[in-house]
């Protein structure tokens, strides 16, 4: 199944399931953004993914450099109280638009060997996505 | 089950509700108008210690197909220590029931306070859901009572 | 007198149960008990004794009598329909056959019992002689013959077909009209059989030998009779030898001839299914009316078990005892009570008082 | 037995008893049945063999009405459901002097008659001054030798051991005569499909006649009206009329029992369709001893049964379906 | 046959927009023993209930239903209807089609055949009932508070005012609670201390109040009006009828390193201790744990230097028996522990501090006599960071997910007075929202900012960072310049969730008070019963219910007294009818109810009975009404069916049952 994200209602959705997270718990107290370290390089704030998400602005998010710059350290999912984690919401983002472009780099085989048991997952995979060149 | 099948089959949920928790928290479920099926029909007893493992086995004879008993949260009883009397007494009973062969979903005991209206919608919610993916119970019917 | 081999029991079995409803002993979980046979059913005819007699085959543990319909508040009643399909009870022992005459005086007496006179009326009796007969069995006692279910004047008609089991052939003699029928019907299975009635006669002889080895085969009836009531009923025997007794309806529901049953109620929600079944006069709540129960103690229910078996009903039905020697109570009673023991208690203490 | 009719005439004469509650010979080698005793001449008849399996304790309850004390001969396990009985008030301690009888398994005729013998004339091999090891049965057709483990009631491959719980005094030995785990049935159904489950339970319990042996002979059964039979519970049943009346006559009464039942295995030997009634008690117990800690009814006459007490961090219902 | 009525009730819209009243009233009119069925506009109405009462009399009703709200709203109004109209109230059965049906059911078809079937239950269990007499039970006038703080010294002087004894249970040494921990209050500024301890000495010196200090309640039995209530008075190693509060065992006492928790572990007292100055009683504590005679048998300097030998190291706990009509708990609250909240250092640095804590620091008899410093090195900081939400209004299992209520006005508070007294000061305030809804709060706010300079900023605070130096890194979002801040501050304040007392679970569960999953006791109806417990006889006074400020605490602790005198003022209740009976033809004796009542209410008697000719005695339950009261757990344990509960009998409920699978 395609995918634009131009196609608001659907990209947002998707990115809902992806991540799995219910952007409407955000009571936008900004932790997120205040524990980001790397919130000055972001041209679309943390706190602020969450409302483009609600908002369906996903080509926005798209476009934004914000994408490339989340670290993937997940200190806001970790301190969100509400349990909301902008940092997944980034990463759901990122792997729509890598979907999009038809850029999935690495194969499902070639994951496991590359795999280091104490590092988490996630970060592999958002990892291996922002570098892949 | 299919989706056509599912339009066919309604069906017939009891849940055994005490009064001072349970049956409140579907009043409040009520009043804040969280829907759940009409499937499930409240019964109020005093006290989930008041619920018989009679009335169960009389609701699966009689043809229903799921039967739930909630109670206040352990601790919380209005009386004190009814509901673990009640927690032990559906312990045993759903495990004979497993043990005979009937799906285990058919029973359920969920602990629901007066403030819980969300928790009971969801749970009637829930319990249907596994009573249609279950379908009609067959294994613990009186078939004199079919329709 | 025609044969069939023993492997061809199956194939006989199919065709009797293409046209009608065959009854036969099952084995199941274990223990062989009358039953409707189909294909997946185990048939057992080696089994002496099924745990229950056959007489549900005609007076079932429980039918319903009629339903009412409820609509609103109007209610309709709907009878049961009869029996009206032909069925054919396989295997009924000699015992079990007498069993049968019993209830015949009970059910079909005036004022007859419909349900059970239809059964009667479709039913067809395969009698099997008893092979080996066992500890428990005492039927010659009653004049019953376990070689030859037709031997006893009691039973005269009520056997449809005899058949024996001898060295794995099984010997096929009509004996009623019905019997012919059901011979007509299942003809191409069977083939006519020359040396068949001396194989049967010596059969009869090997039974009737082992039947005067039985211990119970000379057990004495001296002083049961119609009119022993008041010896028998007053006696202080009864006072000791109930007391094991559980009130349990094993030996009710296992015996062949007993007959009572209770009438019950059964609400579906939509309407009433009036229905009879089985009782037992060994339960407290047996005729249980509004203001109690005529027999209080279980002495008393004891005891009446046993004088309608060997005084009331003999009183009257001409003579005829309503036990029939089956062994069933015997072997089944959970307290090992039984009619032997209590005919022999009176005969030890000569039925004083 | 000599020595314990020996010591009932004792007892009898010196006036501690004013009966003794024992069994008497039958008529067939294997049906003794239990009698009472009021007299040293009536003892002569007075029995004890391998084939005295009857749980005399629930006897205790109509003689516990009567005058003077009840000399009652109680095997190992029956100390359980007497003491069980004691705790519910239901038979008087001090209407009874027990003699603890020896045990060395108890036999089922039926069992007997499984191996295909019929026609039993004798039985020897079965008294409990026997080493019981074989019985030798003689019968119309032959002799024959069979282990008298093959012979035991299923319940004494699971015994509970050769204690007594309560006594007054005990005479005649006792044997340990467990060979099997008690839970070993329970767990192989326990490990069957759901639809397996119930297609093995259909089976068993369509086979049920409703004589209520079982309930009857129950020592925790001892209501004196039963709800089945009860018209104010709207619940009075006579007849399977259909399958579910059986089950929920079989799971209702062993949940009346449970928690009070001792697990003596009167259910199953009863039985006159040999259905494994035992299994619904015995899940029970394991579901109790796994749930809430091992429990033995009847191990002593006071301790509160596990479904009249709880603990604030008991399993929740979901367990079972938890566990799959 | 019961002559059974019908009435459904429209509620307006609330239920005829949803269910098909006509139908209802049609298809319950061709049920066995409907004699009756109409409906009506609103059934609860006086029109409605004349509706009820003519029909009863003109169609001679033995039972009716009535198809409407919960029974937990109008059961009362229609059972007293049915007596006007002379029919035993308990021959009244509710359906409850508005909370169960309309309410939660769109499709109309659905509904309506849905309140027909609760109809169709409510029916077959009418006609089942029996005619039931409530009995009568005597109150006893006297009331127990759980609960020292403010709004249980309210409590207790208004119920004693009415001219009812108090009991005054309190755990601590003293009376006061969280309210005498705190320097000043908001919205006024005034002293706390200047406004607790003339309530407290009042409290102390009321005829009709009687103080247990240090005490806990330790069991509770019996039922409204006439509960029956184990006090442990624990052993205070002093004896307060001789002490004087004098103070020279404190300063003599050798032990002098012990946490003290009036000033939250912030500085340390003696063993032997009075918590606070204006503590009442005046009287101190040997505090077993720390004490050294108590650890090792040597030392006794504090019994050589008490003049009065009020010293009594003997001394043993003592169980008070007590019989009470009414309860009031005021168990209070506590601040959430903070140790799962790293990212704000408040265990790593000491400079990091509760609001609490900066009450006691601001407090003159605090550990640092009330002047304005850092614990770690004792100068005063120049820039101190609040940050508002710690652990309120959270989703995680780490906090809580209510408002805590109180902060934002103490925050503005703190804020206020620092920048009165330390003008250099600089202070940041860091929230998600200020919620500031009550008299004279937001304008108590706006002073803060615009009168004082408290720098408020829309952002959380993400991280607190101890430097090297001394100092903190605070890391923290700026929402409304879409900012990331990182400032340096002497001291973190964190408002930290409240939440209440550990105890008030134990307690609760004593009382069979109903308790919510945050652990705050529910009211009896979130609107209309605030201050009752769902248990009769249990009143709520303060911040065991909810959280509350000061005003709204006293409020809630008058209104819980105004309902418990309400209760004292009676003579007798009428007890609940709803109670177990035994069947004596049916019972076994055999105890097993007795085991699982709660009441006690249970007994046996050798009793002889005529059981269908049989003459015997028998060991048979019997049930005592007053005690009982209601469950049914007896009913359950009963093999035999002999125990049956009157309201809601086996068969009723088995009808019921079958009425709704039918």
């Amino acid at each position: 199944m395609a995918y634009t994200y131009g196609n608001t209602q659907n990209a947002a959705e998707r990115i809902k399931e992806i991540s799995g997270v219910n952007p409407l718990k955000c009571m936008k107290c900004g932790k997120c953004s205040a524990t980001c370290p790397a919130f000055n390089e972001m041209d679309i704030k943390p706190h602020q993914f969450v409302t483009y998400v609600q908002n369906g602005d996903i080509e926005a998010l798209a476009q934004s450099k914000s994408l490339w710059k989340c670290l993937s350290c997940f200190a806001c999912v970790e301190r969100c109280p509400r349990d909301v984690k902008p940092g997944k919401l980034i990463d759901a983002a990122r792997q729509l638009v890598v979907r999009e472009r038809g850029q999935n780099y690495l194969t499902a085989d070639e994951i496991p060997e590359l795999l280091d048991e104490e590092t988490p997952q996630q970060l592999l995979v958002s990892a291996f996505r922002r570098y892949r060149r | 089950m299919s989706i056509e099948a599912k339009e066919e089959f309604r069906p017939k949920i009891v849940a055994f509700c005490c009064n001072w928790c349970s049956y409140a928290g579907a009043d409040l479920a009520g009043s804040s108008r969280l829907s759940y099926p009409a499937d499930v029909k409240i019964i109020r007893v005093p006290c989930s210690c008041r619920v018989n493992p009679m009335f169960i086995l009389r609701a699966f004879e009689k043809g229903a197909d799921g039967v739930i008993m909630c109670g206040c949260h352990p601790g919380d009883c209005h009386y004190t220590t009814g509901n673990y009397y009640a927690r032990r007494r559906m312990t045993l009973l759903f495990s004979m029931l497993d043990f005979i062969g009937v799906e285990n979903g058919r029973t359920r005991v969920e602990w629901v306070s007066a403030a819980e209206g969300v928790k009971f919608s969801q749970t009637m919610n829930e319990f249907v859901e596994k009573i249609y993916s279950l379908g009609k119970n067959v294994r613990l019917e009186d078939l004199r009572c079919r329709n | 007198m025609y044969k069939i081999e023993k492997e061809n029991l199956e194939a006989l079995f199919r065709k009797i149960a293409e046209s009608q409803d065959l009854i036969l002993p099952i084995k199941k979980a274990g223990q062989t008990n009358f039953g409707l046979w189909n294909e997946e059913e185990e048939a057992d005819l080696d089994t002496l004794k099924t745990v229950k007699s056959g007489k549900d085959a005609f007076f079932p543990q429980s039918e319903t009598l009629y339903t009412v319909v409820r609509d609103g508040k109007k209610l309709t009643v709907e009878p049961e329909a009869l029996r009206n399909r032909p069925f054919v009870v396989f295997g009924m022992k000699a015992c079990d056959v007498k069993g049968v005459a019993v209830l015949d005086k009970v059910f079909l007496a005036d004022p007859v019992d419909t349900f059970y006179a239809a059964r009667r009326e479709h039913g067809t009796i395969v009698a099997m002689a008893c092979h080996e007969p066992e500890e428990s069995c005492f039927c010659k006692v009653f004049g019953t013959d376990a070689a030859d279910p037709a031997a006893d004047a009691d039973t005269k008609g009520i056997a449809d077909v005899a058949v024996w089991m001898v060295e794995g052939s099984l010997y096929w003699k009509a004996l009623t009209g019905k019997g012919e029928t059901l011979t007509e019907a299942v003809k191409e299975l069977l083939t006519p059989s020359d040396d068949g009635q001396a194989k049967v006669d010596a059969e009869k002889e090997a039974i009737r030998s082992i039947v005067e080895k039985l211990p119970y085969t000379h057990l004495s009836l001296e002083g049961w009779d119609g009119n022993a009531t008041d010896e028998k009923f007053g006696s202080s025997v009864w006072e000791t030898l109930y007391k094991p007794c559980l009130a349990c309806g094993t030996c009710t529901f296992v015996c062949p001839t007993c007959q009572c049953y209770d009438i019950k109620d059964y609400d579906t929600g939509h309407g009433v299914k009036r229905y009879r079944c089985w009782d037992s006069c060994m339960y407290s709540d047996f005729t249980m009316m509004a203001h109690g129960n005529n027999r209080t103690s279980q002495m008393q229910r004891f005891r009446q078990r046993f004088m309608h078996k060997l005084v009331y009903f003999p009183a009257n039905n001409g003579g005829m005892y309503s036990c029939v020697g089956c062994g069933r109570c015997v072997e089944k009673c959970p307290s090992s009570l039984n009619i032997v023991k209590v005919i022999k208690a009176f005969e030890k203490h000569g039925g004083e008082k | 037995m000599q020595e314990l009719i020996a010591r009932a005439k004792e007892l009898l004469a010196d006036g501690t008893v004013a009966r003794v509650l024992g069994w008497k010979a039958g008529d067939l080698p294997y049906n003794p049945e239990a009698a009472y005793f009021e007299t040293a001449e009536s003892l002569d008849e007075f029995v004890y063999n391998g084939f005295c399996g009857q749980n005399l304790s629930k006897m205790m309850i109509e003689a516990s009405k009567l005058e003077g004390k009840t000399l009652v001969c109680l095997k190992p396990c029956d100390t359980y459901s007497f003491n069980q009985l004691i705790k519910e008030h239901r038979v008087d301690r001090e209407k009874a002097y027990i003699i603890g009888v020896g045990c060395k398994g108890k036999l089922d005729v039926e069992k007997i008659r499984k191996m295909g013998i019929k026609g039993i004339q004798g039985i020897s091999g079965a008294e409990l001054t026997d080493d019981c090891e074989e019985l030798h049965i003689s019968t119309i057709y032959g002799d024959k030798t069979v282990a008298y483990k093959d012979a035991m009631l299923e319940r004494c491959h699971v015994c509970k051991g050769k204690e007594h719980m309560i006594y007054d005094e005990i005479i005649g030995e006792s044997k340990d005569t467990k060979d099997a785990d008690r839970f070993a049935e329970v767990e192989r159904i326990e490990k069957m499909k759901p639809e397996e489950r119930f297609a093995f339970f259909q089976k068993e319990l369509s086979k049920c006649i409703r004589c209520n042996a079982c309930r009857n002979a129950c020592p925790a059964c001892s209501c004196r009206k039963c709800v089945f039979d009860s018209t104010k519970f709207d619940s009075a049943q006579k007849a399977n009329v259909d399958s579910f009346e059986e089950k929920m006559f079989h799971i209702i009464r062993a949940f009346h029992v449970a928690g009070r039942c001792t697990d003596c295995g009167e259910c199953s030997r009863v039985c006159p369709q040999g259905i494994p009634l035992h299994l619904f008690n015995r899940k029970f117990i394991k579901d109790i001893d796994t749930f809430y800690g091992e429990y033995q009814a009847g191990a002593d006459a006071e301790s509160k049964g596990p479904l009249t007490s709880f603990t604030f961090d008991d399993v929740e219902p979901g367990v079972v379906a938890e566990r799959g | 046959m019961q002559r059974i009525g019908v009435f459904v009730c429209h509620c307006g819209t609330n239920i005829a927009a949803t269910v098909d009243v006509k139908k209802v009233v049609e298809m319950t009119a061709k049920e066995p023993g409907v004699v009756h069925a109409e409906d009506y506009q609103y059934m609860c109405s006086e029109a409605g209930q004349a509706k009820i009462i003519n029909a009863i009399h003109e169609k001679n009703l033995t039972g009716i239903v009535v198809c409407s709200c919960s029974p937990r709203m109008h059961e009362a109004t229609f059972r007293k209807a049915a007596q006007k109209a002379g029919l035993n109230p308990y021959m009244v059965e509710i359906a409850n089609i508005r909370e169960h049906c309309s309410w939660i059911h769109k499709d109309m078809e659905e509904a309506t055949l849905k309140a027909v079937i609760l109809a169709r239950a409510a029916i077959a269990k009418v006609n089942l009932d029996a005619p039931l007499q409530p009995g009568e039970s005597l109150v006893t006038k006297r009331a127990l508070v759980i609960g020292g703080g403010i709004a249980g010294i309210q409590s207790a002087l208004d119920i004693a005012e009415a001219g009812y004894e108090v009991d005054i249970v309190e755990k601590l040494p003293s009376i006061g609670g969280r309210m005498s921990q705190l320097d000043k209050t908001f919205p006024t500024l005034d002293c706390s201390a200047c406004i607790l301890t003339p309530k407290m000495v009042e409290a102390a010196a009321h005829e009709k109040i009687n103080i247990y200090t240090y005490s806990e309640v330790e069991k509770v039995s019996g039922f409204v009006g006439d509960f029956t209530v184990d006090i442990r008075k624990k052993a205070r190693s002093v004896d307060m009828s001789k002490c004087t509060g004098c103070g020279v065992c404190s300063e003599k006492c050798p032990s002098k390193k012990n946490p003290n928790e009036f000033n939250r572990g912030l500085n340390n007292r003696s063993a032997i201790y009075i918590p606070f100055a204006q503590a009442i009683p005046n009287v101190p504590v040997i505090d077993r744990e720390h004490c050294t005679k108590f650890k090792t048998g040597k030392c006794g300097v504090c019994s050589k230097v008490c003049a009065a030998g009020a010293i009594d190291y003997e001394q043993k706990d003592e169980i008070i028996t007590q019989k009470y009509g009414a309860i009031v708990v005021a168990t209070g609250f506590d601040v959430i522990p903070l140790d799962k909240y790293d990212e704000y250092a408040y265990s790593q640095s000491k400079d990091v501090i509760t609001s609490l804590e900066l009450e006691r620091i601001m407090n003159a008899a605090g550990p640092t006599k009330g002047h304005l410093e850092r614990l770690s090195d004792g100068k005063a900081p120049k820039n101190i960071v609040f940050v508002q939400c710690v652990g309120s209004r959270c989703s995680d299992e780490r906090g809580k997910s209510y408002c805590s209520k109180i902060c934002c006005m103490y925050t503005a508070k703190h804020a206020m007075l620092i920048r009165d007294k330390y003008p250099d000061t600089n202070v940041t305030v860091f929230y998600i929202d200020v919620r500031t809804p009550g008299k004279n709060f937001d304008e108590f706010y706006r002073r803060a900012v615009e009168d004082y300079g408290v720098n408020y900023v829309k952002g959380q605070v993400g991280k607190v960072i101890p430097q090297p130096d001394g100092t903190l890194m605070v890391q923290a979002s700026d929402l409304l310049e879409n900012k990331q801040i990182l400032m340096e501050a002497d001291m973190v304040v964190l408002a930290a969730a409240i939440e209440p007392n550990k105890d008030v679970r134990k307690i609760a569960t004593m009382l069979t008070a109903s308790i919510d999953t945050n652990n705050f006791l529910t009211e009896a109806h979130a609107k209309l019963r605030p201050v009752e417990s769902p248990t009769a006889g249990i009143f709520l006074s303060g911040v065991c219910q909810g959280p509350k400020d000061i005003p709204e605490t006293v409020a809630q602790a008058g209104a819980a007294a105004v309902k418990a005198i309400g209760l004292l003022a009676k003579d007798k209740l009428t007890t609940n009818p709803c109670t177990a009976h035994s069947d004596e033809l049916l019972c076994n004796g055999c105890s097993q109810c007795a085991n699982v009542c709660p009441y006690g209410a249970i007994s046996y008697e050798e009793k002889q009975v005529n059981d269908h000719g049989i003459r015997e005695t028998r060991r048979i339950a019997v049930v005592n009404n007053a005690l009982c009261q209601g469950c049914g757990a007896c009913t359950v344990t009963c093999p035999s069916g002999a125990m049956d509960l009157q309201g809601f009998s086996n068969r009723q409920i088995l009808a019921e049952v079958d009425a709704i699978c039918r």
